[in-house]
């Protein structure tokens, strides 16, 4: 019953918040920030392994509270709430945002009922209503373009719910139960006895998680939802999709996992790379985050496909991680798109001075993607290659990912040196700093990358829980030390300390050697062999910044899933023409259709019958 | 013998008025003793002066036509780098401004701010005659006749061109001038930056260096 | 007590060898450059002259906090890598923090400089700095690839990811294990040369296109840093190789106490030497590639040595 | 093709006076109005495709400006200098870089040294100099000396540094042309 009330609530609060946009505007946001806030005070004060069953039409439906659901659904809370809080500023002055909150709070609801859901049914629903709140928020900014992205989306979101349909019809037909404790003791997702049904559901759990060749959504309406949203969108949203899809490794690890291992693998390492790949090259600080989220994504695939002991923690971990650092990252890209008006590299730059927290949060969030110790994506990234080395002895897949993730770099830094970094230019002269409201939220994102470098241990423990509570390997995890099959480790916290204190050491003395005879200049006054640069002259280097890379990799490039899910779409559309040929519409073709059946019923008789 | 003095149209001052005539000319900076008198602080002030003259990175900074006897003097045939003197690619680098002859008003507008933008101590070494009194560029409308009047100069090498042992000659009188502690001018043209930048505003007629870029 | 006071010691005692090899390194190849050249050359000690005068300079300019750190984060990313790579295979001062750390880790561990200067020399604002920065990132998109390949390789080979366990190996049975996965150390070898930018991948600093790229808005005491920590940084990379592929340095079971440390430093130095050598005196007679052709170029021969390398360690499974 | 020919065919088109020089060089008198044509007479019909130079010299005694356009062609190696002159208190002159593309950057540095205007001329205001505020330097009545000695400190003992050419003359006992002689140095 709790479990019902908390959906009560937040459905309450929706209402409420989307009446109140009436009333008054200012009021709306702070609504719907107290509807989640309320929500998630309540959804901690339920004991775990509550459970709410209900019979509706003929389907068992099971909620439950459990540890594996829990870890998913604080990801989403989490962040939820950190993007409402944002967003009560971020979309001050906009129009519809009765429409933006509600349909904000019913996503966020969906998602929590996608991870306490029991049976495939809940699930099935809950998911659909994450889709198509997700699809409004989406087309929320209703302008050119706009429209085909969102279709697009909805477009591969309904495949993959047409996908999970039918495997649910045929789990249905062929076990008559839904739950999905009983569905992994009689191994129906494995591979061996009906391989359709894990592979409609991974089908289904791959577009949401956006996996190669299933992304080609992501990006576009990755950039045109508003930013508070996409860090939800992108950060718990596609957990959803890794969610799903550990459910199905869960059934599938006591049977056969062989060659869908592999697969999930290489699609995984093949998304993370191509991906890169695409971040690079791009000049929208939005743009390369949608692809570099979707890169993210592929690591995390890849992790979740070894189902190992490190692999599973390694997904996990990067769940929250991604969640945490590209949420902010994110939520980055929209404070400086409403501070400065736009997030093209090339016509905004050296904003370090105007937003010095904005950048704080978008160095550590950044570096924490890279994966540079002492932070938090480090241990992530560790943990995906050494069980790729160790445990599965995938050595070829860790070289694409180990490629991806140097890739990571360059894009890594393109995000920082194009925004914040560069030249100081004077049409950003009038920028300012985003208000608290919004920077609380980007600094508390930042502050789980930094914690959980040094303490990897804060996400180990509940996901270790998690992962047993799907009978899935969990054991040995500490605080702090890190360990991988063939005992060889890392200790993160002698890792951090030492960085932190030479760090210090050398800070302060590049500090304080000469301190009086050390001067700042502004970022016109560069070696430029003499020549005097004018205000309007423009030194900044950003168009083509990767351009020797691009010549260099080349031929990927040239490559574009697009085109071919169009020419998919094309050749599909000329197969349906022809169709329409024979099936014309015609009730006089189809009397003639039947009169020449019967006039060859009539000549072959013998011979049919 | 009677020739010389047929071309004889201006007086020659006397030896004394000239003497008076230099120093009215450029006085601001010239070899003002800046060793530091604390005796604490003379070993140090010892070893860092022995440090800056066995390292001076130039700045390849080719202003006028004396730049080709650069190459030479720092590839093989003369090697200057076993003393310790090597090319720096930009003037945040570097310790030695060398201007290889005469300057355009143009040219002067640059070197003046890579003067600028260089750290101190820094040093400039005068190359060839153009920049002592005009040379052969003494009545041209666009060239300037001598450089100390716009940046203050450590070391002149004259000569046209001079050679590279001249220019090898010339570093040598800049390191006895550096462990001597009378070499590097930029504190007292930061001083004197009213004087100087009058002479740079005689010249260059569009000034638009802006504020912010300078001392 | 007396533990903790011998590991600090260790440190410092580390850190301060590795800064004076680096820079008698790079005096040292300032003099060989020079021979070959049919020059005296400066000399050895030329580059601490250098350092003292840089860090003796009586002003200093930065472009912000990021520039202002830059030589930091390359100073961190050295040491700190320094401290978890064993100096010297046994003995009491040198082990630093070898245990805390694995071969995956020090791969991060040593871009951390790189990115940190990156993101110094962008606030500058200069755009040779960036291009430089952005050449210099496609280069190590380029030459991590192979070396990647190579130590995995060595992992899968020996089971093992721990730089102390490998150099363990080395000294219990003498074998180094350049000889025992050839291939790994040839592409290993070809890494090195991308690490170190010498001629012919010496893109990033290339004075004549860039006017020194990176380090353009550099001077004084932050151009001394850089140079602190570049001149550790190439000692790093020099020490893990040698760790690595040629069996380490000091020889705990023959000779001990302060002997067996100077035999040790000696044997160290030698083959860091050496090693250093290969990308020096191919740096002399290069010219240079561009940028793509170098990224290019460690997608070729060292990729192909390096998945030939993790089949011949498929293939020849040392456990131990 | 030869010189004789070259002339013979620009003696047929255009009235102008013209005569050979040594070593395959042509030299044609035209007037301002006849230089575009002759030049595109040049290029189109005889082969001429390619512009060496433009020059000026300022005859301040017969107070014009000559202008020199010349044009080669390669297969022949045959030179042709186009003389034309043009009034020095008004100098005016017809944009020719729609016939050659690099004839804009000689225009621009005559527009700049000599101060003569060629309308239609697109290019930055400033070539060489930088900031110019004073009589375009290359006029002859442009005093060169005086400008170097107002705006130039001359360094002190170094005053008597004078012009070569001076001194030759007072050696030679060389007189001064009458019409140089308002613009001596001395």
């Amino acid at each position: 019953m709790e479990l019902m009330i908390f959906f009560l609530i937040i459905t309450a609060g929706t209402l409420i918040t989307f009446f109140i946009d009436d009333i008054s505007r200012k009021l709306t946001g702070y609504a719907a920030f107290l509807t989640i806030l309320t929500g998630i005070v309540y959804y901690a004060s339920i004991p775990m392994g509550t459970v709410w069953q209900m019979h509706l039409l003929g389907f068992d439906l099971k909620w439950m509270r459990s540890p594996a659901g829990d870890f998913f659904a604080w990801i989403v809370l989490g962040l939820g709430l950190l993007s409402l809080m944002y967003a009560i500023k971020y979309m001050e002055g906009k129009a519809r945002l009765g429409y933006f909150y509600a349909a904000f709070l019913v996503s966020l609801g969906a998602m929590t009922g996608v991870t306490i859901s029991r049976d495939i049914v809940s699930l099935f629903i809950f998911w659909e209503i994450m889709t198509w709140s997700s699809f409004l928020l989406a087309i929320y900014k209703a302008y050119y373009g706009v429209e085909t992205k969102g279709i697009k989306y909805i477009l591969f979101s309904s495949m993959g719910a047409y996908a999970m349909l039918t495997a649910i019809v045929f789990i249905v037909h062929y076990y008559h139960t839904t739950d999905l404790n009983t569905l992994w003791q009689a191994g129906a997702f494995g591979f061996s006895r009906h391989w359709f049904i894990p592979a409609f559901m991974l089908f289904g759990f791959a577009v949401k998680a956006a996996v190669m060749p299933f992304h080609v959504w992501a990006p576009g309406v990755y950039t045109r939802t508003p930013m508070a949203y996409t860090s939800v969108f992108s950060g718990a949203m596609s957990k959803m999709g890794i969610f799903g899809m550990l459910l199905i490794v869960a059934g599938l690890s006591r049977l056969d996992i062989g060659w869908i291992r592999f697969i999930l693998g290489w699609a995984g390492g093949i998304t993370a790379a191509l991906a890169t790949l695409q971040a690079v090259r791009q000049n929208d600080a939005k743009d390369l985050l949608a692809y570099s989220s979707i890169a993210q994504l592929g690591y995390i695939v890849t992790a979740l496909s070894t189902g190992t002991r490190m692999g599973l923690m390694a997904a996990l971990y990067l769940a929250v991680l991604h969640a945490a650092f590209k949420g902010a990252l994110f939520l980055v890209a929209g404070a400086v798109e409403k501070q400065a008006g736009t997030t093209d590299f090339r016509e905004v730059s050296g904003l370090i001075v105007r937003m010095p927290w904005t950048f704080f949060t978008a160095l550590i969030s950044v570096i924490a993607l890279a994966g540079v110790p002492p932070l938090g994506g480090f241990v992530g990234k560790w943990l995906v290659y050494e069980s790729l080395i160790t445990e599965t002895h995938s050595y070829f897949l860790v070289i694409v990912i180990f490629f991806a993730s140097t890739a990571a770099f360059l894009y890594a830094y393109r995000f920082l040196f194009g925004l914040f970094l560069g030249q100081q230019e004077h049409n950003t002269e009038d920028v300012h700093e985003a208000s608290w409201w919004m920077l609380v939220p980007m600094l508390v994102l930042s502050l789980v990358s930094i914690l959980t470098g040094v303490f990897p241990g804060l996400v180990f423990k509940p996901a270790a829980k998690a992962l047993s509570d799907l009978h899935l390997p969990s054991d040995g995890w500490q605080m702090s030390i890190l360990h991988n099959a063939w005992n060889n480790g890392v200790d993160t916290i002698t890792v951090g300390s030492t960085i932190v204190i030479l760090f210090l050491l050398t800070a302060a003395f590049i500090t304080l050697k000469g301190r009086k005879n050390t001067r700042r200049t502004g970022t016109k006054d560069i070696s430029t062999s003499g020549e005097i640069p004018q205000p309007d002259d423009n030194l900044n280097f950003q168009s083509g910044f990767f351009q020797p890379f691009e010549r260099a990799i080349g031929k990927p490039y040239r490559w574009s899933m697009d085109r071919i899910w169009t020419d998919i779409g094309t050749s599909l559309a000329a197969f349906f023409r022809f169709l329409r040929k024979i099936y014309t519409g015609n009730a006089q073709t189809y009397v003639f259709y039947v009169i020449v059946f019967l006039i060859i019923l009539l000549l072959f008789r013998k011979q049919i019958f | 013998m009677n020739e010389k003095k047929d071309i004889q149209i201006i007086t020659r001052p006397t030896k004394a008025e000239i003497e008076q005539a230099k120093i009215n000319f450029s006085p601001r900076c010239t070899s003002a003793g800046r060793v530091n008198d604390k005796e604490t602080q003379k070993t140090v002030q010892f070893i860092l002066n022995f440090a800056r003259k066995h390292s001076l990175f130039l700045l390849a900074y080719g202003t006028g036509c004396g730049a080709i006897e650069i190459p030479a003097t720092l590839t093989s045939r003369y090697d200057a780098e076993r003393l310790g003197i090597r090319g720096a690619a930009t003037p945040r680098q570097a310790d030695v401004l060398m201007i290889t002859g005469y300057l355009s008003v143009k040219t002067l507008k640059r070197v003046i701010r890579v003067y600028e933008q260089m750290q101190d101590p820094k040093y400039v070494v005068a190359f060839g005659s153009c920049t002592i009194n005009g040379g052969m560029y003494f009545d041209s409308y666009n060239t300037i006749k001598a450089l100390d009047r716009y940046i203050p100069v450590d070391v002149y090498i004259a000569g046209c061109m001079p050679r590279p042992e001249a220019v090898l000659k010339g570093f040598a009188k800049l390191q006895e001038l550096i462990q001597n502690g009378n070499a590097g001018n930029g504190e007292c043209y930061r001083k004197n930056l009213d004087w100087y930048r009058a002479n740079q505003q005689k010249v260059i007629k569009n000034w638009n260096f802006p504020d912010e870029y300078n001392w | 007590m007396e533990n903790w006071l011998y590991e600090l010691t260790g440190f410092v005692l580390t850190i301060l060898l590795a800064f004076t090899v680096g820079m008698f390194y790079g005096g040292l190849r300032r003099k060989v450059i020079a021979r070959a050249q049919n020059r005296i050359g400066p000399p050895v000690y030329q580059n601490f002259l250098d350092l003292l005068k840089l860090q003796g300079k009586t002003t200093n300019i930065h472009h912000g906090v990021m520039s202002h750190l830059a030589p930091v984060w390359v100073i961190v990313a050295a040491t700190a890598s320094l401290l978890f790579i064993p100096v010297l295979h046994g003995g009491l001062w040198f082990p630093n923090l070898t245990f805390k750390g694995d071969l995956i880790f020090l791969l991060y561990l040593m871009v951390f400089g790189s990115l940190g200067m990156a993101l110094g020399v962008g606030e500058s604002g200069n755009p040779n700095g960036a291009i430089g920065v952005s050449r210099g990132l496609s280069l190590m998109v380029g030459y991590e690839i192979p070396f990647v390949l190579s130590l995995v390789a060595v992992m899968l080979q020996f089971h093992t990811t721990s730089l102390t366990d490998l150099m363990h190996y080395q000294q219990l049975t003498g074998h180094w294990i350049a000889l025992e996965n050839p291939f790994a150390f040839l592409s290993a070898l070809f890494a090195v040369l991308g690490m170190f930018h010498y001629s012919p991948f010496d893109i990033i600093g290339a004075p004549a296109e860039l006017a020194s790229g990176p380090m353009s808005e550099f001077g004084g005491k932050y151009l001394g840093s850089l140079m602190t920590g570049g001149s550790i940084f190439a000692f790093v990379k020099l020490v893990l190789i040698t760790d690595i592929f040629l069996g380490g340095a000091g020889h705990p079971e023959l000779y001990t106490g302060l002997a067996g440390v100077l035999i040790g430093l000696g044997e160290l130095i030698l083959k860091t030497f050496l090693l250093y050598m290969i990308p020096v005196s191919i740096g002399i007679v290069m010219p240079r590639f561009r940028t793509e052709q170098a990224v290019r170029f460690f997608w070729k021969w060292p990729l192909a040595f390096g998945i030939t390398g993790i089949i011949w360690g498929l293939y020849h499974q040392i456990n131990f | 093709m030869n010189t004789t020919f070259v002339q013979n065919k620009i003696r047929e088109v255009f009235e102008c006076r013209t005569d050979i020089l040594r070593g395959n060089q042509i030299r044609i008198y035209a007037d301002k109005k006849s230089v575009p044509p002759v030049l595109l007479y040049l290029k189109n019909q005889l082969g001429f495709i390619h512009l060496n130079h433009i020059s000026c010299v300022d005859w301040i005694e017969d107070n014009v400006f000559e202008l020199v356009y010349i044009v080669y062609r390669p297969e022949d190696k045959i030179t042709v200098l186009v003389k034309t002159k043009i009034d020095r208190e008004n100098p005016v002159m017809e944009n020719i870089d729609t016939i050659w593309d690099q004839a804009n950057t000689y225009e621009r540095e005559i527009r700049e040294m000599f101060g003569v205007e060629f309308p239609g001329l697109e290019a930055p205001a400033e070539f060489i100099l930088e900031d110019w505020q004073d009589l375009p330097p290359m006029r002859k009545d442009f005093d060169t000396r005086k400008y170097a000695r107002e705006t130039y400190e001359t360094r002190p003992g170094r005053e008597d540094a004078r012009n070569v050419r001076d001194y030759i003359r007072q050696r030679t006992g060389e007189k001064l042309p009458d019409f140089a002689k308002k613009y001596s140095r001395d």
